[in-house]
């Protein structure tokens, strides 16, 4: 049961990982592109964690630490890569 | 054209001689020969909970040593090639880089601050714990260098001092290697971590000089990959 | 379908992309970031040479005892290949991004073809 | 404990439907800055309810799961503002040329004729 | 599941890259070729590499990017110098 219902959210996880994937590819401009990125990497943290639940193990979670803290840094130098401060 | 013919045609020989390896396999089995040893005999050989970590210090860490040289050596490379023009003095005519660079908002500056010691004790976490869970030098090396580099975006004037790095990446490199060396005289070979006491598996001081190593290898790459990125930043063309 | 063979697939795929990025694009920058999609690939295939069926990582906790890990655990040699291989990626990037920057401060451009002095 | 994951799966699912909202929005809202409120906030709610559902489910991974919220909550709306604020530096307007509103047109005219210089509003 | 989610992300993946080679603007490419490696990142997660996974969630896809964008921007730099110097050399510079 609960199972299933854990499913079901992956599977809404994902469509939404691929709708936000459509900006990255046809995002009209460098803005729209970042911001797909930010939103991209909290919901691969969101497939992360249920990754880990999925496969049982609890050490999986320490990609999903590590990738939440470091992945902010990408979008905060295009960012002021844009703002000429880089 | 034709030029571009060639190259799909290239392309399709390539293509054609990876899709039998590709296609007829099958998910295996059994591990190699190799592996199966370490599986089974690494846990209680070393005492590592992590087999990757067992396998990059101890068992190839002759491999991890000469890794490391290439990355020294790109470090090298790389600040050799953006110093072989000196960085113009700020009032000097032609320089933009100082003066056009726009600072960071207050609330950056302040997240950054923030921010700094939480990555810090966060990349330390992880290479002092790489025998145990996942993750070890060459991730807490990247987490350093990140938390560094928080600190560069958030303000861009600020100055770096090279020489720490450089005596933080002289003095870890050496250490390793003495590390290696005092191996060879206590117990079996160059790089073997076994001249520690193995301690309680699943410990955070256990498997040996595993823990050593790895901080070893996280602060010299922390240092080298904060030497290129500060490189590639200050220096003006 | 299985695990490995789609991951295979996958790697050689990317690396085949990457390839053709390498042969196709003139400007330097996109070469560099053609050649980090080959180095991708080309760990992906490394990483699914290794992969056992219904594996798991090769790390030891509450989940996975020590005595009953084989046949569960995928090859921790090809992870340990990778890891160092991708530290390497990172350096050899910035290597070669620096003499892009280099070559355009010399030759104002970052077309290939400004670079004659090699030309046969 | 069943029914403790169970409704761990039901606060998942509706986590998930906060991230579909938010892929969405980055669908069809138009233009970046619209795009930039939907994207980090419905996110961050929704990834919320996705970990504590995770939690629930699983109990003993309560610490890092918490660590994790921790992080995103500190990270996204930093990222999001570094963001803006050069979306405003390199010169987008927040108002929409085409809009219908009558107000938003009016405040549209407003901006235009004032002028603001760059470092004004910083 | 763990199947769907490979095949999706591997989809995912492969289209990334070709973006990335056919975006017009560079800093955009950059920016897909960073999404190309936080998809690879879950694939090394599904197949058991965790190590692996965290390494290149950490340099792939923020550090790579990071780089690549302290050069794109030494160059642009430099574009701007020239520009300001105005100099006899009217090659077209950079995209």
């Amino acid at each position: 049961m609960a199972d299933i219902i854990f499913n079901i959210a992956a599977v809404i996880a994902l469509a939404a990982f691929v709708i936000t994937f459509y900006r990255i590819i046809v995002g009209p401009e460098l803005g729209d592109r970042v911001v797909a990125l930010d939103a991209m990497t909290i919901m691969a943290l969101s497939g992360i964690t249920f990754l880990a639940h999925l496969l049982g193990r609890i050490i999986y979670l320490d990609v999903a630490l590590v990738y939440g803290l470091i992945s902010f840094l990408g979008v905060i130098a295009v960012a002021r890569y844009m703002e000429r401060g880089l | 054209m034709i030029k571009r013919f060639i190259i799909v045609l290239a392309l399709a020989a390539i293509a054609v001689g990876l899709y039998p390896l590709a296609w007829g396999i099958q998910d295996a089995e059994i591990l190699t020969e190799v592996a199966n040893e370490y599986v089974e005999n690494g846990a209680d050989d070393l005492g590592a909970a992590n087999l990757v970590t067992s396998v990059v210090v101890s068992y190839r860490g002759l491999d991890t040593l000469g890794e490391i040289t290439v990355l020294f050596a790109a470090t090298a490379g790389v600040t050799m090639l953006f110093a072989a023009r000196k960085p113009k003095k700020s009032g000097q005519k032609g320089s933009l880089a100082d003066d056009s660079r726009r600072t960071g908002s207050e609330l950056l500056q302040t997240g950054a601050d923030f921010l700094f010691p939480i990555l810090w004790m966060f990349g330390m976490y992880i290479f002092v714990h790489g025998h145990l869970t996942p993750g070890g030098g060459f991730q807490g090396g990247v987490v350093l260098a990140s938390a560094v580099l928080l600190l560069l975006f958030a303000d861009s004037d600020r100055k770096m001092g090279h020489t720490l790095l450089q005596i933080a990446e002289a003095l870890s490199g050496a250490a390793y290697v003495a590390v290696g060396l005092l191996g060879l005289w206590f117990a079996a070979g160059f790089l073997d971590p076994r001249f520690l006491a193995a301690g309680e598996f699943g410990q955070l001081f256990s498997a040996g000089a595993i823990p050593v190593i790895y901080a070893l290898i996280g602060i010299k790459v922390g240092a080298e990959l904060t030497g290129i990125v500060d490189t590639m930043r200050r220096s003006a063309l | 379908m299985n695990i490995t063979q789609i991951v295979l697939i996958l790697g050689f795929l990317l690396s085949l992309i990457g390839f053709w990025g390498l042969l196709t694009r003139r400007d330097l920058f996109r070469m560099i970031i053609s050649f980090s999609l080959l180095d991708t690939g080309v760990h992906m295939i490394m990483i699914g040479i290794g992969y056992i069926k219904g594996g798991t990582a090769p790390i030891f906790d509450e989940a996975l005892a020590v005595g009953e890990a084989v046949g569960k655990v995928v090859d921790p040699v090809p992870s340990a290949l990778v890891l160092t291989a991708i530290v390497i990626g990172l350096a050899v990037t910035a290597l070669m991004l620096s003499y892009a920057v280099r070559v355009y401060t010399s030759r104002k451009s970052l077309s290939i073809d400004a670079v004659k002095e090699l030309k046969w | 404990m069943e029914i403790l994951a169970i409704i761990g799966a039901f606060v998942s699912l509706a986590g998930s439907l906060f991230l579909l909202l938010a892929a969405i929005g980055i669908f069809r809202m138009p233009d970046t800055y619209n795009r930039m409120q939907t994207g980090t906030k419905a996110t961050t709610l929704g990834s919320l309810l996705f970990f504590v559902g995770i939690g629930m489910a699983n109990p003993s991974w309560w610490g890092k799961l918490l660590a994790l919220t921790i992080f995103i909550f500190i990270t996204n709306p930093l990222s999001s503002h570094v963001l803006a604020r050069a979306l405003h530096f390199i010169g987008k307007s927040p108002l929409l040329k085409g809009s219908k509103d009558p107000d938003v047109r009016d405040d549209l005219e407003a901006v235009e004729s004032l002028e603001t210089k760059e470092g004004d509003l910083v | 599941m763990s199947m769907t989610i490979l095949i999706v992300m591997g989809v995912l993946m492969l289209s990334g890259g070709i973006a990335a080679l056919y975006i017009k603007d560079t800093v955009s490419a950059i920016v897909a070729a960073g999404v190309v490696s936080l998809l690879a990142s879950v694939i090394f997660l599904i197949v058991g590499a965790p190590d692996v996974a965290m390494t290149e969630a950490a340099i792939g896809s923020a550090l790579t990017t990071v780089v690549f964008l302290f050069a794109w921007s030494r160059i642009k730099e430099a574009e701007k110098e020239k520009d300001t110097l105005e100099s006899d050399s009217a090659e077209e510079g950079g995209e």
